[in-house]
């Protein structure tokens, strides 16, 4: 049981450099939360300043200028400062090395230097947004990103920081799950978290460095005009479509397969219940992983690509919906003959089950090579992709922050607001998102700073203001989590090693952790999730 | 070809158990000749990959020569040099990974920049075959 | 109490047996596959970076078959092969270095070092000759390009690819020089024995992979006509 | 047409009904799976509740069952072909231009849009005919734009470098949205106007009323082009323009050209790149001298001169 006296990873050693130079997973994994927490309010607020400027048709109460930055530091920061890291870089940081019973990651001082390297790269992603900020939207398509007299260079010079920082995590977590587990540990006793990390930590080291030649060489486009996505210099705007999406394709997947991970060790721990066809889950996120390299090209369309290669694209694209669909009836049938506890992290288990089908099942639209053609560039798809990564990702983070923050920090939240705060996100976030797909059908663009010029302009408007308000409910659920996760920290009730009868290695340590992760060589007993075979009472 | 696949998995998983007995370590010492050969090798092939330029195969046979050539040198160096040959072979399949996704990305883009008059020829040609600059260069001559 | 069971899992005191062996590993050669197999993954990301310029040299060269001929003649075969050869001398040198290392010979594992910091030093004065040769030629990339006298269209693209692709790779060769210089000193300072010598062989290998990405580089953009 | 829909604007292109069909078809199959994952997520949250006592229980070992894991790999797999070839052929739809269309150049900036008819004429707004297929060829002076008609379910980026073409046909007169959805700088939401269909009658008067004497006959004379190049088929020291537009012709270096857009334009700025074999390469750039519209019309003229 917990005991203030004894000595854990948070209390020990003491003073402000311990932390700054700890080689701690754990401590790490906590340094890139408050990082990415603050990103992520900074993102919100962004977020926030769009949907009121939507709430009418005209302008509001930002010009165009600053509305484009608005939605362009919304992107950039949500995407390479929040959501890339959220889920590896904090939770992924903390747990994976407990998960395979290891003392640490293989590479303690790299996985230091990630977060160094991450802070670095936020800072320029900081100095441009201070120095008069980006106007590009967060893809930087050329030849407008290489016009426009922004600042770009800092900005794609922060994104392209920010990727070696997701090369760190992705080599330490490969490393670490080959090399590190805990003796008598198979690939099949690994708990579905990890499998899903590893995925990811692959797309991370192959498909970043493609992202930091492609930044590198439009920051030398812009200094030095060397021609090679410029029109007016003989290159190809077109090209750097390709090379950008040849990493922000798969770097979708890095978003969204550690949200995958989560869920499922959510429903199996919440549900008592043996995961249902843990090898299909296990597969499907290695197959996901590889075929999201060979699908970028479903982003361009009616970009002029040729239409031999969207052919392609889209053939391929459909076959990543199989394992996606395995995985979600996998989840599904998993809760049948559970036991399920309505917690927190359940759920918002739940609510990703729902919220990711709506995401996964508009992406069809969006594969489907003819129909594309109505929806590209429209509200459609940022309903598909919030659906995705906000209804996907953002819940299953929020899942894992419930689910891990008794580990965490020993304390307990209080579960009545827990479930409150759901509601407010859960319903806040459809009325937000929802309304888009018709909106996006119906014509509305993105990127658009006012919808007055239309025909339709009051279909419109109705649709965006629901919009808006929901956002607005939307971010009261999130300061209510923020509220009583910090007060948990204060007065919370101590949480016990095991408050949820986890059988996966970090709960058998104590909450907190100590430094060195086990007092004792861990030793597998039982499979991750064998619900079967252990009664809840002697977990 | 698919038991091939799946005994290169089993000893994957088997290599990376990790025991709990404490293993000496061993390091793989190749013979002095191994390296003596394979470097002449490479010097060699980089005079014959230099020679061979020089004789016009027509097409892109100079190039797909050039790239043979290179790519025996590479495995050379990788194989031996790099011990891919004798280390464990999960180091060669994440080599192989890269190179296949190198690959992947090279063929699958050229689809597209390649393909452009799939339909119409007049969607693949630039509007403007050469770049502003040489505009510049013009007037400045004059 | 504590004590007799980590004993009896024969873990705890082994620590104590290498200075080398960080306290997460159990043993020296987990540390030393683990540290190997992460240098691997490092290379495999500086595959797919320099795979970013390999693409554009593709996509490009198919574009333009004929400038990128024409154009190629201005460059000094001889120059990239001399290059060629230095680098490769350099790759024998550092894997014999390894080998040293090994077999315990401190002195040649130096001396073999050392020569290959001067093959590189070597390979990046040559670059510098040709680099100097060509600015002065306005054989440069981009909006840059001076040079009047190509016919073919769009040269300055070949330049930016040249320049790319070949800066890259000098960067690339002067971080491994500093690298080998501090693996080369701690080689010196006793660091490394038969029983640890895991930076000299990731020097190595890191090395290796820039002599193998020259070795496409040198037909690629030297020997086209 | 014309009641509102929740989903799709009213079908106003020929096209737009063809896409509503595949649109439904794969709604109707997401509103399933969607009722199926929705309700059976609840109701088995619902059902296995965990109850009082049930921590004195172990659950069921339930894990594996080869026949549903398979249901649920095959059935999508096959789902997912058919909207991939229904999706495809579509697209195809899309692509191949019908032969007969009305050609309207499209030339986009920012943060505006122009269209040139076939006869000179110009606007800001797109005139169409009703009931005729409409090709529009389109290009951008800075970066790229898309041209977007949501009622028509068409969208093709407009590229700087490059032609892009798209094309529709709209059976019912009226006025429609028109604007740009490739994110294109500062004022990108006022990239917005109307596509107006006009009865075929009317279309035929508004081009007459809006077209100006082609300027491509005063231009061939101004920079001299009659010098050398013969209206009426005869020999001169270059190319006679009369039907010459649309030929293959035989190039000095032995390969054949498709005299069209590029062509002539490559000509005009670049003369000495493609020579018609026959002729020598005599002709003088005009690289600095003629403007990008003024080339237009120049093309637009050599075009005219094409016999039907």
């Amino acid at each position: 049981m917990y005991n203030d006296t004894e000595k854990n990873f948070l209390t020990h050693p003491k003073g402000i450099m311990s932390w700054l130079l700890t080689l701690d997973h754990k401590r790490i994994g906590i340094m890139y939360l408050a990082a990415i927490l603050a990103a992520f309010a900074a993102g919100g607020f962004f977020a926030l300043g769009l949907r009121l400027e939507l709430l009418n048709p005209g302008k509001q109460f930002m010009d165009q200028d600053t509305y484009n930055k608005f939605f362009t530091l919304h992107g950039a920061i949500m995407v390479f400062l929040f959501i890339i890291p959220s889920i590896p870089a904090a939770l992924g940081n903390f747990c994976l090395p407990l998960m395979l019973g290891a003392k640490d990651v293989a590479f303690p001082r790299l996985n230091l230097a990630s977060w160094y390297v991450y802070m670095l790269g936020a800072m320029f992603c900081l100095y441009s947004l201070f120095s008069g900020g980006v106007d590009t939207g967060w893809t930087f398509y050329s030849p407008y990103s290489t016009q426009t007299s922004t600042s770009v260079i800092s900005m794609t010079f922060g994104a392209f920081i920010l990727g070696f920082s997701s090369i760190f995590t992705g080599i330490n977590f490969i490393v670490t799950v080959h090399k590190m587990r805990a003796p008598g540990m198979t690939w099949y006793q690994m708990p579905l978290f990890v499998w899903g990390s590893y995925a990811t930590a692959m797309i991370q080291v192959l498909a970043t460095p493609v992202l930091g030649i492609t930044l590198l060489l439009l920051i030398m486009e812009k200094v030095g005009g060397i021609g090679i996505f410029d029109p007016e210099m003989g290159g190809d705007p077109v090209l750097f479509q390709h090379f950008f999406w040849f990493y922000s394709h798969p770097a979708v997947y890095i978003m969204i397969l550690p949200g995958m991970a989560i869920i499922s060790e959510l429903i199996a721990v919440h549900a008592h219940k043996k995961i249902f066809g843990y090898r299909l889950i296990a597969y499907s996120s290695v197959a996901i992983a590889l075929l999201g390299f060979f699908v970028w090209g479903h982003h361009m369309f009616v970009s002029g690509q040729s239409e031999f290669s969207s052919m392609v694209f889209s053939f391929i694209t459909f076959f990543i919906g199989i394992p996606t669909g395995i995985k979600i009836f996998n989840w599904m049938t998993t809760l049948v003959k559970g036991s399920i506890c309505w917690t927190t992290p359940m759920l918002y288990a739940l609510a990703f089950l729902i919220l990711f089908t709506i995401g996964g099942l508009t992406g069809i639209f969006l594969g489907a090579l003819g129909l594309d053609i109505q929806l590209h560039d429209t509200y459609f798809v940022v309903a598909h992709f919030h659906y995705v990564m906000m209804g996907g990702t953002v819940i299953a983070f929020l899942g894992g922050i419930h689910h891990w923050w008794p580990k965490i920090f020993g304390k307990m939240y209080n579960e009545n607001l827990g479930r409150f705060a759901f509601c407010f996100i859960f319903v806040g976030f459809n009325m937000t998102f929802f309304n888009q797909f018709m909106l996006g059908s119906q014509g509305m663009p993105r990127r658009y700073h006012d919808y007055s010029n239309f025909l339709k302009t009051d279909l419109f408007e109705r649709y965006h203001g629901f919009s808006s308000y929901g956002a607005m409910i939307l971010g009261v659920g999130f300061v209510i989590i923020l509220c009583y996760l910090v007060a948990s920290l204060f007065n919370g009730k101590p949480a016990g090693n095991n408050p949820w009868g986890g059988l996966t290695f970090e709960w058998s340590t104590t909450s907190p952790p100590p430094t060195e992760n086990f007092k004792d060589d861990p030793i597998l007993k039982h499979g991750p999730y064998d619900y079967d075979k252990v009664l809840p009472k002697d977990i | 070809m698919e038991s091939g696949s799946k005994s290169i998995n089993k000893k994957l998983m088997m290599s990376t158990e990790t025991t709990p007995k404490h293993r000496e370590f061993h390091p793989h010492i190749l013979p002095l000749s191994v390296y003596i050969g394979v470097g002449s090798a490479l010097f060699i092939l980089t005079g014959v990959t230099v020679a061979a330029s020089f004789v016009d195969i027509g097409g892109v046979g100079n190039l797909i020569l050039a790239l043979l050539i290179a790519s025996i040198k590479g495995s050379l160096v990788a194989l031996f040099f790099m011990h891919l040959l004798y280390d464990n072979k999960l180091y060669a399949l994440f080599f192989c990974v890269s190179l296949i996704m190198l690959t992947a990305f090279i063929v699958i883009t050229m689809f597209d920049t390649m393909r452009r008059d799939g339909i119409y020829e007049q969607r693949s040609s630039p509007i403007q075959i050469s770049a502003d600059i040489y505009k510049n260069m013009q007037k400045h001559e004059e | 109490m504590e004590n007799a069971t980590q004993i009896e899992l024969g873990r705890v005191n082994y620590h104590h047996h290498n200075p080398n062996l960080a306290h997460h590993f159990h043993d020296m050669e987990q540390q030393h596959e683990s540290i190997k197999l992460g240098v691997w993954l490092f290379l495999v990301t500086e595959v797919l970076l320099f795979g970013g310029l390999f693409c554009f040299y593709a996509i490009y060269r198919a574009w333009h078959p004929e400038m990128f001929i024409e154009v190629n003649q201005l460059l000094d075969v001889k120059l990239g092969a001399l290059n060629t050869l230095v680098l490769i001398f350099s790759s024998v040198t550092v894997a014999l270095s390894i080998r040293s290392i090994q077999m315990d010979n401190k002195k040649q594992a130096v001396m073999f070092l050392a020569i290959t910091i001067i093959c590189a030093a070597i390979f990046l004065v040559v670059k510098y000759f040709e680099y100097s040769h060509k600015i002065h030629e306005g054989l440069l990339p981009g909006k840059y390009f001076a040079n009047p006298d190509i016919a073919a269209v769009n040269p300055h693209i070949f330049f930016s690819i040249y320049f790319g692709m070949t800066g890259l790779h000098a960067l690339h060769i002067l971080g491994g020089m500093i690298f080998l210089t501090w693996v080369l000193i701690r080689t010196h300072m006793r660091a490394y024995s038969s029983s640890y010598y895991t930076p000299v062989e990731m020097g190595g290998l890191y090395w290796h992979l820039v002599d193998l990405i020259w070795i496409y580089l040198f037909p690629l953009l030297y020997l086209i006509g | 047409m014309n009641e509102r829909t929740f989903n799709l604007p009213p079908p106003a292109s020929t096209i737009a009904s063809e896409y509503d069909a595949l649109f439904y078809f794969i709604y109707g199959l997401s509103v399933f799976f969607f009722v199926i994952i929705c309700s059976g997520t609840v109701f088995f949250a619902i059902k296995y509740r965990a109850k009082k006592g049930d921590e004195e229980k172990l659950t069921s070992g339930f894990c594996h069952s080869t026949p549903l894991e398979l249901l649920w790999s095959v059935i999508p797999t096959l789902l997912m072909f058919v909207i991939f070839v229904w999706g495809f052929k579509l697209y195809m739809r899309y692509f191949v231009i019908p032969a007969n269309a009305t050609e309207i150049k499209v030339t986009a900036w920012q943060w505006n849009w122009n269209f040139t008819y076939g006869e000179g004429a110009q606007s800001n707004v797109l005139v169409v005919p009703k009931g005729k297929p409409v090709k529009l060829l389109m290009s951008s002076n800075d970066v790229i734009h898309s041209l977007f008609i949501p009622d028509f379910r068409v969208k093709m980026d407009v590229l700087p470098n490059r032609y892009s073409s798209m094309w529709f046909q709209c059976d019912y007169e009226g006025e429609y949205d028109l604007y740009c959805t490739e994110y294109c700088g500062q004022q990108h939401s006022t990239m917005v106007t109307r596509v107006i269909v006009k009865s075929e009658s009317d279309y035929q008067k508004w081009i007459e009323e809006n077209s100006v004497t082609p300027a491509g006959d005063v231009l061939y004379n101004r920079y001299g082009c009659n010098t050398c190049h013969s209206l009426d088929g005869s020999a001169n020291n270059g190319p006679s323009f009369k039907n010459l537009f649309g030929k293959k012709k035989m190039l000095t270096d032995g390969s054949t050209v498709d005299v069209d857009e590029n062509y002539l334009r490559e000509s005009i700025l670049n003369p000495q790149a493609k020579i018609v074999k026959g002729y020598e390469p005599v002709m003088p750039t005009f690289q600095n001298t003629i403007s990008d519209d003024k080339l237009d019309s120049l093309i637009l003229f050599i075009k005219s001169l094409k016999e039907e």
